[in-house]
């Protein structure tokens, strides 16, 4: 952990001017460098890369590992996969994570199970990126009305339970249903959370002198909002970027686990677990449960990891 | 935080996890079922002694409670209990085939016919009375009255309005004077006549050998005009929640998908009845239960009979591989078959050879195991199943046999590329099934046989149950091209139920259509209206079997289920439970309740 | 304050009217959606009525359906039929049942609110709890063992770790019984019997999230010149920290509130999980069973908790810090 | 004026352990505090001045930091104190006040309260006397309807009425020592004024010591008696106000009084300190201000100067000859006029 000299004083850093001299001689640091310094020294945060990575990896070597093992994605091992009863078979030989109630092999779909959550998540995230960033700095510059119906709108959707009208919507066959219907959805109950935050840090650049200043040269508004303040927002879009991907897994596996995310024979972790429920009661094929939900518990708690040390990191304030 | 630590802390978790759940026994390679409990296991009393209360969980509500609307198994298990009729099954009886030999109920005997079967006539029993109506109240004039011949006849004449919307009036428009009624030309049916309060005839523009079958229906029972008239009269008619009671039970208090009380009906009286023991004071049916929540309640013995809540998927197998808990699973054939159908009017399904390529290609070992495996009953090779008569067993007609009958993928593929000439199928089919469980992989294991086969643009949709039915199957313009969630039960024991509703052309409507493959064959409808008019007996078994075999081979279904009936019950809280035909079910009115409950 | 309360609730209408216009449009407006007639099926085939038309729906009775809930008249005409009788309280009668659906919604509500208030109980007090000890006792090893046991929280998805722990404890050891839920009127042990589990599966999560918040900000608090007045002033470290605490729980106050209104909307995926009879079940049949009625109802329900709960939260801040006025 | 001695700090050192190596925030620092005197502190930011006022009233916390020396108190040396006496002294003979009156008082309880609270602490009263002593002190202060302002709350109070509450709550218990820690830096010109003058009468009418803390020579000359110049956690220049301002013999002190504009000196061009604050780590050898002292020679990178009276009539701490110095300043001073005019 990062430490500053205000850990010592129980009270705040020395009053009148920055923290005391920062290391060997004061040198000035490009705001990367800090970071980097700080980041590197994050352990958690690295563990959090890496997981990241390693389900990345992972997600772009399903095909790899289905030609080694030797198992289609789709392909039902009728004869070895399921039992009498119909019952998934456990680990054996060549299936080391074992079948699934079609006799499929786990290890494979839960690779490409990687591949839909990842794809979903990020291009989710990139959708509420863009319309939180656009529509929080458009509400906390302009203000005024602009701004009311934006927050208002804001609150509209954060009071709409998003599971609820998430099914509703799936069950129709909007945007043609399928992978762009999730995102649709998750995006479309996602944005106000960065736009808020976003709208907050507007409103308190806007008061920057960076900004007065700018506006006194006769720069556009646009040229102000984009050129001026956006920049000034990659951190927290950065930070509550990365923070927001898990949710958006967590969210579409929800969808998946509720019967109306991702449809089959494509692979997805919440599907995967949503198949195994009537088994888990019964205390039979702990594998067919245990592989996807590590698999989800993994990445999201990458991101996460990713997502704390990127904020301390940035922007310090918070004591870790 | 040393991150080392925190990957071993977290290592930890992961084999904590996998010790406490790799000690748990894998699934049983068996699958035998041996020992499993038929009614041969069961001793019926009728001295056991009355009272206490029948706790049944049930998945679905009755469609409605109105006898003539009713079309559904659930309501006629209902009805069974509540609603009496002329001539019933016979209660108490744990041979199948005996259960058909129906007994009289609020008839002095069985139907008295004229050597054609033109003519049926029935003497009405004395002090056969009216109960209470839905919620306990009586009613004025008829409540406590006897039954007469023109509570019979009102009945049929509400089967043909308009307003009540019944179940199955196809079975009761050969009544001389139905059709004229119905269509508003003559203010009563011609054919029903009364002869006094006691007597009624019943003469029919075609013979019916099986006329008293018909009469064991819930649309055959009375109606007294004074309890039903008013509400018949509205647009739609809400009799539904007004049913009068003339079984030993009346319905005490009904929360659709919720609930359903039956109360005892002090009007009845058990020496006019035969069939009905009626030893639970009360019953108390718990619906809109999960299925596997159902089992679960029944197996701690908090309820006593699963209604159609039965044991499936992993459940199933734990059911039969536990001893004390495969004694309480009652397996009896169902009368019932499972299929998947090609639709005749969509290509290249119009074509003989590739419907009996697709026949050859699907693996219904698989869908069977998917299902549940074998104790869910034999893999089906034929149309007719089991328990009826027309019916073909395995040994002796298999026309699309494969080993083990797990499909022949290479012939099957050789047959269909030569019957369209190329090397696989491009046009978009629609593949409709269901998403509730075992459905939803049904589903994917028939997909996956197309594609094999060589359907390359599957256009598949899972609507939840029994959606798949009333949006798609039952409407012809949605041009399902196959369904793999279709299944049909017998509503008697006459194959006539089977073949004529589903295979004959006459009966392909434009919505609520039963013959979803669409098949107008008119020599598979000379068949079936031959074995119809034949008469009862040796001659009528073969035409059936006839029209059975032909059926078979135009391959417009692919078969895979004789459907078992898995019924669980509580062998704790109640004795005399034998499996019950009719209903694909128990007799539930002949259950007796432990004393020690 | 008056006026500040009244400008809310009439925003709450406004909401709740959007709430119910994103229905109609899901259900009227988008393709697919099942109120609207079959594309070439003619005139009455909307999947709505043919579904209640039962096992064989008749032409007929399928028409003389649609009429009867009015689903051939155009959209506008229906929507305002259902805000008129919402108005006087009727929620409509379940496409399903044919049950009023306020009913239906309060004969559940019981089993969604013993899960919610107890698993919130449950998060708030022992999230905020862990959340103050590692923040006193910062760098110990319990702050870092809490701080690891909320990573995992924050990160372990809701279903899976229901699964998990069902699959242990009604799966193998056989101490908690996934399908014995029981209203607390009916059998008080039983319902806790039943409960527990499935509080702590919701709790989980939450508990972690509050207890990285509290964490974070009686860290920040800690920092502030106003406790190191408290320090200077010679006050005993029992009663600074009792000055920390006051700011640092305010946020937490309002956040417990939205929180907990969003869960009495009903938790979707741990009844469905565990076989809990709430709200949230109850609004998921519904839209499989495309129950349009119950699915408005379920939702306003849900958005209305939130509502009330926001204007509750806003309320209490005002009344917590003397700063917030009522603006 | 044999006033007695309220605080004499004897070779303290306070040093804090970093990832990036030790922090020696106050390396050796001695002097002394009378009662009756407001003994001016002065320094950059950096300098150690406020950690060595912070470890007095023990708001160091000292698991973590290595603290070595004596802070004689009253005769006590109030680093042998467990925290439970120091508690005691804290607030009741040993009081401070901080800089930023905005963030100082807790912004949920009332201004009232607050004060009460600070009576509570040593003294055992029932509360309603209490809020009437407290009512009291806010008049002495100078707020204006006191038993109204009793019931606001800090943010309804201005920056110069919190800063006259703080005063009054650290006057709660007459404490014999106030350590004021930059009272006016927050605040504008006009207040700071009244600000001052308020601790200058509070030190006559109770008679106490007063430590005023202060990057801001002006103050110092207006009030102090004795200043103490400090640089990278050492002292400089220790003496009265006339020694040190009139005849300062530390290049560091000569530095300052450049870097200030003066009323009286209209038209002199201001000149800056070159360089800056060195890092507390890795301290400058010798005499920490060598690197940035124009008049250094080879012996002043060796050992640390000892503060000491070369001769100039007060201690300070550069090897520069007495002669030396006193050219020098006399020349800086001539170029510095010259060049103004």
């Amino acid at each position: 952990m990062a430490q500053s000299a205000s850990d010592f004083l129980q009270g705040p850093s020395q009053p009148g001017g920055g923290p005391e001299a920062e290391g060997p001689g004061v040198v000035a640091r490009t705001p990367r460098q800090l970071f980097w310094r700080r980041f590197k020294e994050d352990r958690l945060a690295l563990f959090g890369g890496f997981l990241v990575v390693f389900m990345i990896t992972v997600a772009l070597a399903a095909p790899v590992v289905e030609s080694i093992v030797g198992h289609p994605y789709d392909e039902q091992y009728r004869d070895i996969g399921t039992n009498a009863f119909g019952s998934p078979n456990p680990p054996t030989g060549s299936f080391i994570f074992g079948f699934d109630d079609l006799g499929r092999d786990i290890l494979v779909r839960t690779m490409y199970g990687a591949r839909v959550s990842l794809t979903i998540a990020i291009v989710a995230t990139g959708v509420e990126l863009v319309i939180g960033v656009f529509l929080g700095i458009l509400a906390g510059f302009m203000r005024g009305w602009v701004d009311t119906i934006v927050s208002r709108f804001i609150d509209l959707i954060l009071s709409i339970p998003f599971l609820l009208l998430g099914i509703a919507l799936s069950v129709t066959d909007f945007l043609g249903g399928g992978e762009k219907l999730i995102i649709f959805i998750i995006a479309f109950f996602g944005w106000p959370y960065i736009a808020r935050i976003v709208r907050g840090q507007t409103l308190s650049l806007r008061e920057a002198q960076f900004v007065e200043a700018a506006y006194s040269v006769g720069a556009p508004t646009r040229w102000i909002m984009f050129r001026e303040i956006l920049p000034n927002l990659l951190a927290p879009i950065l930070i509550y970027g990365t923070l927001i991907i898990p949710q958006n897994i967590v969210g579409e596996a929800a969808l998946s686990f509720l019967g109306v995310g991702i449809q089959q024979p494509t692979a997805a972790w919440g599907q995967m677990l949503a198949a195994a429920t009537p088994y888990v009661a019964l205390g039979k094929a702990w594998w067919f449960m245990l592989y996807p939900g590590l698999a989800l518990f993994i990445t999201v708690l990458g991101f996460n990891l990713l997502g704390d040390g990127l904020r301390d990191a940035l922007d310090p304030k918070t004591g870790r | 935080m040393k991150s080392s630590r925190l990957i071993k802390l977290f290592a930890l978790l992961t084999v904590l996890m996998l010790v406490a759940a790799a000690c748990g026994g894998g699934g049983s390679e068996t699958g035998d079922t041996g020992d499993k409990r038929t009614n041969e296991d069961v001793t019926v009393s009728d001295e056991l002694n009355p009272g206490g209360t029948l706790r049944i969980a049930g998945v679905s509500d009755v469609d409605y409670m109105d006898p003539a609307s009713q079309y559904y198994t659930v309501s006629f298990f209902l009805s069974r209990g509540v609603f009496r009729t002329l001539v019933t099954y016979p209660g108490n009886v744990t041979d199948l085939a005996a259960q058909n030999e129906l007994v009289p109920d609020l008839a002095e005997s069985t139907g008295q016919s004229n050597e054609d079967f033109t003519e049926w006539s029935y003497t009405i029993k004395d002090g056969v009375t009216y109960g209470l109506k839905l919620g306990g109240e009586e009613v004025a004039g008829v409540t406590g009255e006897e039954i007469v011949c023109d509570d019979f006849v009102y009945a049929f004449e509400r089967i043909f309005t308009a307003s009540v919307g019944a179940g199955y009036p196809f079975y009761y428009d050969i009544i001389e004077g139905a059709k004229e009624f119905q269509a508003g030309d003559a203010d009563s049916i011609s054919g029903i006549t009364c002869d006094g309060d006691k007597s009624i005839t019943f003469s029919l523009s075609e013979p019916a050998g099986d006329w008293d079958f018909r009469m064991a229906m819930p649309a055959a029972s009375p109606v007294p005009r004074a309890a039903a008239e008013k509400y018949d009269k509205k647009e739609d008619s809400d009799y539904d929640r007004h049913v009068v009671a003339t079984g030993p039970y009346y319905i005490a208090e009904w929360t659709p998908g919720e609930q359903i009380t039956l109360e005892r009906n002090e009007y009845w009286d058990a020496e006019t009845d035969e069939a009905r023991l009626a030893y639970p004071d009360t019953v108390d049916w718990k619906l809109g239960f999960d299925n596997d929540v159902g089992v679960q309640k029944i197996q701690d013995n908090e309820y006593d009979l699963g209604l159609d809540v039965s044991p499936q998927g992993p459940a199933l197998e734990e059911w039969v591989t536990t001893p004390e808990l495969n004694e309480r699973l009652l397996q009896e054939p169902s009368g019932c078959t499972r299929y998947l159908f090609l639709n005749t009017t969509i290509e290249p399904f119009d074509n003989q050879a590739v419907r009996e390529a697709v026949n050859l290609a699907i693996d219904r070992e698989n869908i069977k195991r998917v299902f549940g495996g074998p104790t869910t009953g034999p893999i089906a090779t034929s149309i007719v199943p089991p328990g009826i008569d027309g019916h073909l067993p395995s040994e002796e007609f298999n026309p699309f046999e494969t080993e083990n009958m797990a499909g022949d993928m290479e012939t099957a593929k050789q047959m269909f590329q030569e019957a369209i000439g190329a090397e696989t199928w491009d046009e978009p089919i629609k593949l409709i099934g269901a998403s509730d469980p075992p459905h939803d992989r049904i589903f994917e294991s028939v997909r996956s046989d197309l594609e094999e086969l060589g359907f390359t643009n599957i256009q598949g949709k899972t609507p939840k149950f029994p959606n798949q039915y009333t949006q798609f199957y039952s409407v012809p313009s949605s041009e399902t091209a196959v369904g793999s969630s279709a299944g049909w039960c017998k509503d008697y024991q006459s194959a006539f139920t089977f073949l004529d509703p589903l295979f004959h052309g006459d009966n392909i409507l434009e919505s609520g259509n039963q013959n979803y493959a669409e098949l107008n064959d008119p020599e598979m409808n000379r068949l079936i209206d031959e074995a119809a008019a034949s008469p009862l007996g040796e001659e009528q078994t073969a035409a059936w079997e006839a029209a059975n075999r032909y059926a078979t081979e135009t391959g417009v279904w692919i078969p895979w289920s004789w459907d078992n009936d898995l019924i669980a019950y509580s062998s704790e809280n109640i004795t005399n439970v034998y499996y019950f035909g009719f209903h694909s079910q128990v007799d539930w009115v002949n259950i007796a309740i432990n004393s020690e409950q | 304050m008056f006026q500040y309360i009244v400008r809310r609730l009439i925003w709450a209408v406004i909401m709740t009217l959007l709430v119910i216009s994103t229905v109609f449009v899901i259900f009227f407006v988008l393709p697919g959606g099942s109120g609207r007639n079959i594309e070439g099926a003619g005139k009455c085939s909307s999947p709505i009525a043919i579904m209640m038309a039962g096992r064989n729906p008749r032409p007929a009775l399928v028409c003389n359906i649609v009429k009867r809930l009015g689903l051939d008249k155009p959209v506008y005409v229906q929507y305002g039929r259902y805000v008129g009788n919402l108005l006087q309280g009727d929620m409509g009668y379940s496409y399903h049942s044919s049950e009023p659906v306020r009913d239906a919604i309060f004969r559940r509500l019981p089993a969604t609110a013993s899960l919610a208030i107890g698993a919130s109980f449950i998060w708030l007090v022992f999230g905020v709890a862990i959340g103050i000890v590692s923040a006193l006792r910062r760098r110990s090893f319990m702050d870092r063992a809490s701080m690891f046991f909320a990573l995992v929280g924050v990160s372990l998805p809701t279903f899976f770790l229901g699964l998990v722990l069902v699959f242990l404890f009604d799966g193998r050891l056989n101490i908690y019984n996934v399908a014995s839920y029981q209203p607390i009127t009916s059998d008080p042990v039983a319902w806790l019997k039943s409960m527990w589990l499935p509080w702590i599966v919701l709790a989980y999560v939450s508990m972690a999230v509050y207890a990285r918040m509290v964490r974070g900000n009686l860290l920040e608090v800690m920092g502030e010149d106003y406790i190191r007045t408290a320090r200077a002033k010679g006050l005993r470290e029992k009663s600074v920290t009792r000055h920390a605490l006051r700011s640092a729980l305010t946020p937490v106050v309002t956040m417990y509130g939205l929180d907990l209104g969003i869960l009495l909307g009903g938790a979707v995926i741990t009844e469905s999980i565990f076989n809990i009879p709430g709200i949230g079940s109850l609004a998921v049949d519904a839209i499989s069973n495309q129950d349009l009625p119950t699915i408005l109802g379920t939702t306003l329900f849900a958005g209305v908790f939130v509502i009330i709960a926001n204007l509750v939260v806003d309320i209490a801040y005002a009344s917590l810090d003397p700063r917030v006025r009522y603006s | 004026m044999a006033q007695e001695v309220l605080l004499e700090v004897k070779d303290l050192h306070v040093h804090f352990p970093t990832a990036d190596g030790l922090v020696k925030a106050v390396d050796g620092l001695n002097f002394k505090v009378l009662r009756g005197e407001t003994f001016g502190i002065v320094g950059e930011s950096g300098s150690g001045k406020s950690v060595t006022n912070l470890t007095a009233l023990g708001l160091i916390k000292r698991e973590t930091a290595q603290i070595s020396g004596e802070i004689l108190f009253k005769g006590q040396d109030l680093l042998k104190l467990n925290s439970e006496e120091l508690r005691k002294v804290r607030g009741k003979e040993l009081a401070m006040i901080f800089q930023d009156p905005f963030a100082c008082l807790h912004p949920f309880y009332r201004v009232g309260d607050q004060l009460v609270e600070a009576i509570l602490c040593h003294e055992k009263m029932p509360k309603k006397q209490a809020a009437e002593r407290a009512t009291d002190l806010l008049a002495s202060v100078g707020i204006p309807h006191p038993k109204e302002r009793f019931r606001d709350y800090p943010h309804q109070y201005s920056g110069g009425m919190r800063q006259r509450a703080m005063i009054a709550m650290a006057l709660v218990h007459n404490p014999d020592l106030l350590i004021a820690d930059e009272p006016t830096t927050a605040l504008d010109v006009t207040v700071q004024a009244q600000i001052i003058e308020l601790i200058e009468k509070v030190k006559t009418e109770f008679n106490i010591g007063v430590i005023l803390i202060t990057h801001d020579l002006g103050v110092i000359a207006d009030v102090a008696q004795r200043v103490l110049v400090m640089y990278a956690g050492r002292g400089a220049e220790m003496g009265t106000i006339d020694e040190v301002f009139k005849s300062p013999l530390h290049p560091y002190t000569w530095g300052l009084l450049e870097s200030i504009p003066r009323v009286d000196s209209k038209g002199t061009r201001l000149v800056p300190i070159e360089g800056s604050p060195p890092s507390l780590i890795n301290k400058p050898a010798g005499c920490a201000f060598h690197p940035r002292c124009p008049h250094r020679f080879e012996k002043c990178d060796k050992e640390i100067p000892a503060m000491q009276d070369r001769g100039g009539g007060h201690p300070e701490a550069c090897y520069l000859s007495i002669e030396d110095k006193k050219r020098i300043w006399a020349e800086r001073e001539a170029r510095r006029t010259k060049a103004a005019s």
